[in-house]
């Protein structure tokens, strides 16, 4: 078909949907208990050269504890989906695990300011760097879900974002005007953080899906981190709630406050504070070592983490927060 | 005389051919029975696919509508169609069970039209799923009573894609590659699709029939494989279940 | 871009998403008070020449009583999306109210056997019919939905379903694989039933979604019938619950049993007798005639149908049905 | 010397163009803040949409992120970032604030780089959601501090669509019709565009300032206006709001 333009941006995986059908058709659908620690999650699942994508939003019901875990193993040479990335950017800019990088949204942490060491990281030039926005990579998890190798849109048109971008434009069949034709994006590995899964792998969050529910589909490997464990009586009681079925989840690792220091609706809220330590220890390196080793490196799972940073008072502080519950009322 | 019908025959061969794990879209009727057999007889874990969206159901009892509540009953997701039918778009269900008015010798189905299809002499309910699970799913499968008025030479009217033209035209035609017709159940044989040609090819003869019988009422020239099995009937099990938990009130597997 | 091929089909609808644009921009959005009777919202909502589409699928969560309604205000000459459609088409056709179909499923009751009437009536001739199918309906809303003129799908290709549907192939871009683009549909005019809906159209339900996330984003009017209303505390309290926000909405009728003879997930099963009651009526003119007097035209509202057709204690049989309450224990 | 500071001005000028009934994709910081005002003062109504998927929330409280629990709190729908931006594809999205690195006479914004792309000088976050916004809500207004650093004549990248290269080149960009750039909001003037040209031309002067002002700090020829207002200040109410009630940590507004 005329292709009326194509972005100079490489596709750093591959949009052949009968290639990942393949895959998909072998994949695993009987009910096996899948809970696993997360460190033997990331080592089976997630492997130097995959692309890897993270379910959330910057620092909202981000897999951070999965952040982690990939830094302590060393992952490297990874692609990245880097949509809305913000502390999960930091922490894997910080083991320098991914060398390709898909851009949305990086270096930046929104309100906060900017993210330093994932700044310099990819201005060391050791990064090759395709341009997209936050839709466009919504909409390329999205392809792939749906089993097409590329999904029309009305954005980028114009702008250099479409010039550095992989994305073609095409004209419409039905009405002749141009359109964005955005390449399926399958993700070989992907971590997505819930509130509520049972022991298969069907899982359950609350608030915004951001572009997890695609993500989950699009995935060829699939790790769900999960505050806690429900039984599967109730996934069957209700199936209405389950966002995300068992069928297409490799891992099931039981992770409580695994989205911390980033928020997790209607549990905890921020560590604001936290996350101003980040941006401090990362304007020097050598403090930035340190501070790594303190928080990840020499911590042997979530949990230290958590009891290194104040454990349950911090917790129930930020749960405080969460729910808009005034000191006084405590 | 056997001690069942050639639809209990139907339901449990091809219940057979759902292993453990595996993953089936169904329509109501026939193929939720041999479904929901399988799943009580050998493979508890069969993922039944409904196009409505119920996914990964426990069949409580036989559905009226493939969007009734015991579709999603006990399931891993109550989605929406389009959930389901990107399942399958994306590989993720082997098997499906289509059935129609007329079949061909590549195991294309008509459920649209006879006669023309501006003013049809009649009118069928269309492709609702099966054109979209049919070229989506890795193994299309039918059972239905086998005559010649069903299994013709020409279809009025190609609503389902089986292998097409047969030879190498379903890979040309832009349908997701390695998909297509697998088993044709009917109440006389079974049959399967030669790999080069494409063509319906009888495997195996059920109890009571002769390769005669299979020939006579089909439209079109069948192929014979070398070997021919004779199929075989029901264990005394699979007609338990069928009966006492599948269909008590006999619906499907009638009286 | 060059099309390799073209269904021969007609497309009753602009795919135009600048057209579609110009009409949403105009929605109200403010939080107003539209609840109203079914009645008063097809008079305000629904006109000749309309294109309709209904929610659910065929006898499951359907909004029966606005079938009932609309052929009670002798709508005539709408165009209407037929995406399994069972009993609801069979209201439609015994209304005459549609004279051009999009068709994926038409003229059947599933297991139960086939609508005479809605068979006759299509093969009178005097309906213009164009194939598609079951997903490529739910495409062509949800193209609508995402604001663009076509979706790309996998289906219908090699067959006369294409050749008589209003599709098109295409090539992909990135892969030169062959595709079908589906065109946009955007129905003039919706009736989708929920469970729970308030005041300002904020709609819950649960069970299988069908295509109704995609058709109420689609549509350009929107009714919503529902069981009952709930608080938009409850609503506010919820976000994640909530499937159709209000303003998409613009009235909010309140039916209960609005389903009714359909089934409504948790709420009712459906009234297998009386949908024999309607097959067999169907057969004779001059019973039909009369039978349509009796439930529809003869009837103030659905209230009236549902009085006629065995009140509450019908209701209950039918509850106890949905929810498997063997007999004894009632 | 004023009772309010220029981001005060900047707010509480945005926020007017709000009306009741009216829906606007925010970020963080003084987008959201102009939304809350809108909503305290003359436009309770008004639908905040943000991009990680929150719709139509009361605000209880500045958000930190896009994506937190604030921007769904009372919402009308907790969905998708899909969600939002097909809502914001369909038309239904009136308004979005948008900011940059960089602007230039097309209100077009850099916000991915400063020197080459290979090798950037300086790596910004990129489009996020921006050109999502840019292309499909109807009407774009950036509020930004001016200088003539970020007023450029020529932008080292083009990350989000304003009128591209003006007249109607947009138009035949196929980007949605009828969308663009419409205010441009600044410590010294507001800003909107010449409908022929699509330039950026001044349409008032806030207090304090004179159009020498604004000319110097701007990298670009602007034109002005036949008539150039004075930027109504801030009201007693909205600066009241404001400080009490929108942003009392002065996280956007300062001290």
């Amino acid at each position: 078909m005329n292709v009326i333009e194509s972005g100079m941006g490489p596709v750093f995986s591959n949009p052949d949907p009968d290639e990942a059908r393949a895959f998909f058709r072998k994949k695993n659908r009987t009910k096996t208990n899948k809970v696993m620690s997360l460190k033997e999650a990331v080592e089976k699942f997630a492997h130097d050269g995959d692309y890897l994508a993270i379910g959330g939003f910057g620092a909202n019901r981000t897999p951070v504890a999965a952040c982690h875990e990939i830094v302590r193993q060393r992952k490297k040479n990874m692609g990245f989906a880097g949509h809305t990335a913000t502390h999960d950017m930091q922490i894997l800019s910080a083991g320098e695990v991914y060398d390709r990088l898909d851009v949305a949204y990086v270096v930046g942490l929104e309100a906060r300011g900017l993210a330093g060491a994932s700044r310099s990281y990819i201005q060391s030039g050791r990064v090759k760097v395709t341009e997209w926005t936050n839709y466009s990579l919504t909409m390329r998890l999205k392809a792939a879900a749906m089993g097409v190798p590329f999904l029309p849109t009305r954005n980028m048109m114009g702008t250099d974002t479409f010039k550095y971008s992989g994305a073609k434009t095409i004209e419409c069949p039905y009405t002749g005007k141009k359109l964005v034709a955005l390449p399926a994006l399958y993700p070989d590995v992907a971590f997505i953080h819930v509130h509520e899964a049972d022991i298969y792998g069907n899982a359950r969050f609350k608030g915004i899906a951001v572009a997890d529910l695609d993500l989950a589909n699009a995935a060829k490997r699939l790790i769900i981190t999960t505050e806690r464990l429900i039984s599967t009586d109730e996934t069957q009681r209700d199936p209405s709630s389950t966002k995300i079925p068992y069928h297409v989840v490799d891992a099931v690792c039981v992770v409580p406050f695994g989205a911390y220091p980033g928020t997790m609706p209607y549990e905890y809220f921020s560590d604001e504070a936290h996350i101003k330590e980040w941006m401090a220890a990362e304007k020097d390196p050598e403090t930035f070592k340190a501070f790594l080793n303190e928080i990840i490196y020499d911590c042997k799972d979530n949990e230290e983490y958590i009891m290194r940073n104040g454990g349950f008072a911090k917790m129930n502080e930020l749960r405080a927060l969460e729910l808009m519950i005034p000191k006084e009322k405590k | 005389m056997a001690d069942y019908n050639s639809m209990e025959l139907m339901i449990s061969v091809a219940s057979r051919e759902l292993e453990n794990g595996a993953t089936v879209g169904v329509g109501t009727g026939a193929p939720c029975a041999a479904a929901m057999l399988a799943q009580k007889v050998a493979s508890p874990d069969l993922v039944i696919v409904f196009e409505a969206g119920g996914f990964g159901p426990e069949l409580p009892e036989m559905p009226i509508s493939v969007g009734d509540s015991r579709t999603f009953y006990k399931a891993s997701l109550a989605g929406s169609m389009g959930d389901t039918m990107e399942y399958c778009a994306r590989g993720f269900v082997d098997y499906t069970f289509l059935g129609g008015a007329q079949i061909d010798m590549y195991g294309n189905l008509n459920s649209t039209v006879i006669g023309d299809h501006a003013k049809p002499k009649v009118r069928f309910p269309g492709s609702g799923g099966a054109n979209d699970f049919a070229s989506f799913c890795w193994r299309m499968m039918v059972m239905t009573p086998q005559n010649s008025k069903r299994f013709v030479e020409k279809l009025d009217f190609r609503t389902t894609p089986g292998w097409l033209e047969g030879g190498d035209s379903r890979a040309k035609s832009g349908l997701p590659l390695g998909a297509g017709p697998y088993k044709i159940i009917t109440d006389m044989a079974v049959m399967d699709f030669e790999p080069e040609s494409k063509r319906m090819r009888v495997i195996s003869i059920n109890p009571g029939y002769q390769l005669k019988d299979v020939k006579e009422n089909c439209g079109f020239e069948l192929l014979v494989a070398d070997k021919i099995k004779e199929t075989a009937p029901p264990t005394a099990e699979e007609l338990r279940i069928l009966r006492e938990e599948v269909d008590p009130y006999r619906y499907v597997i009638g009286r």
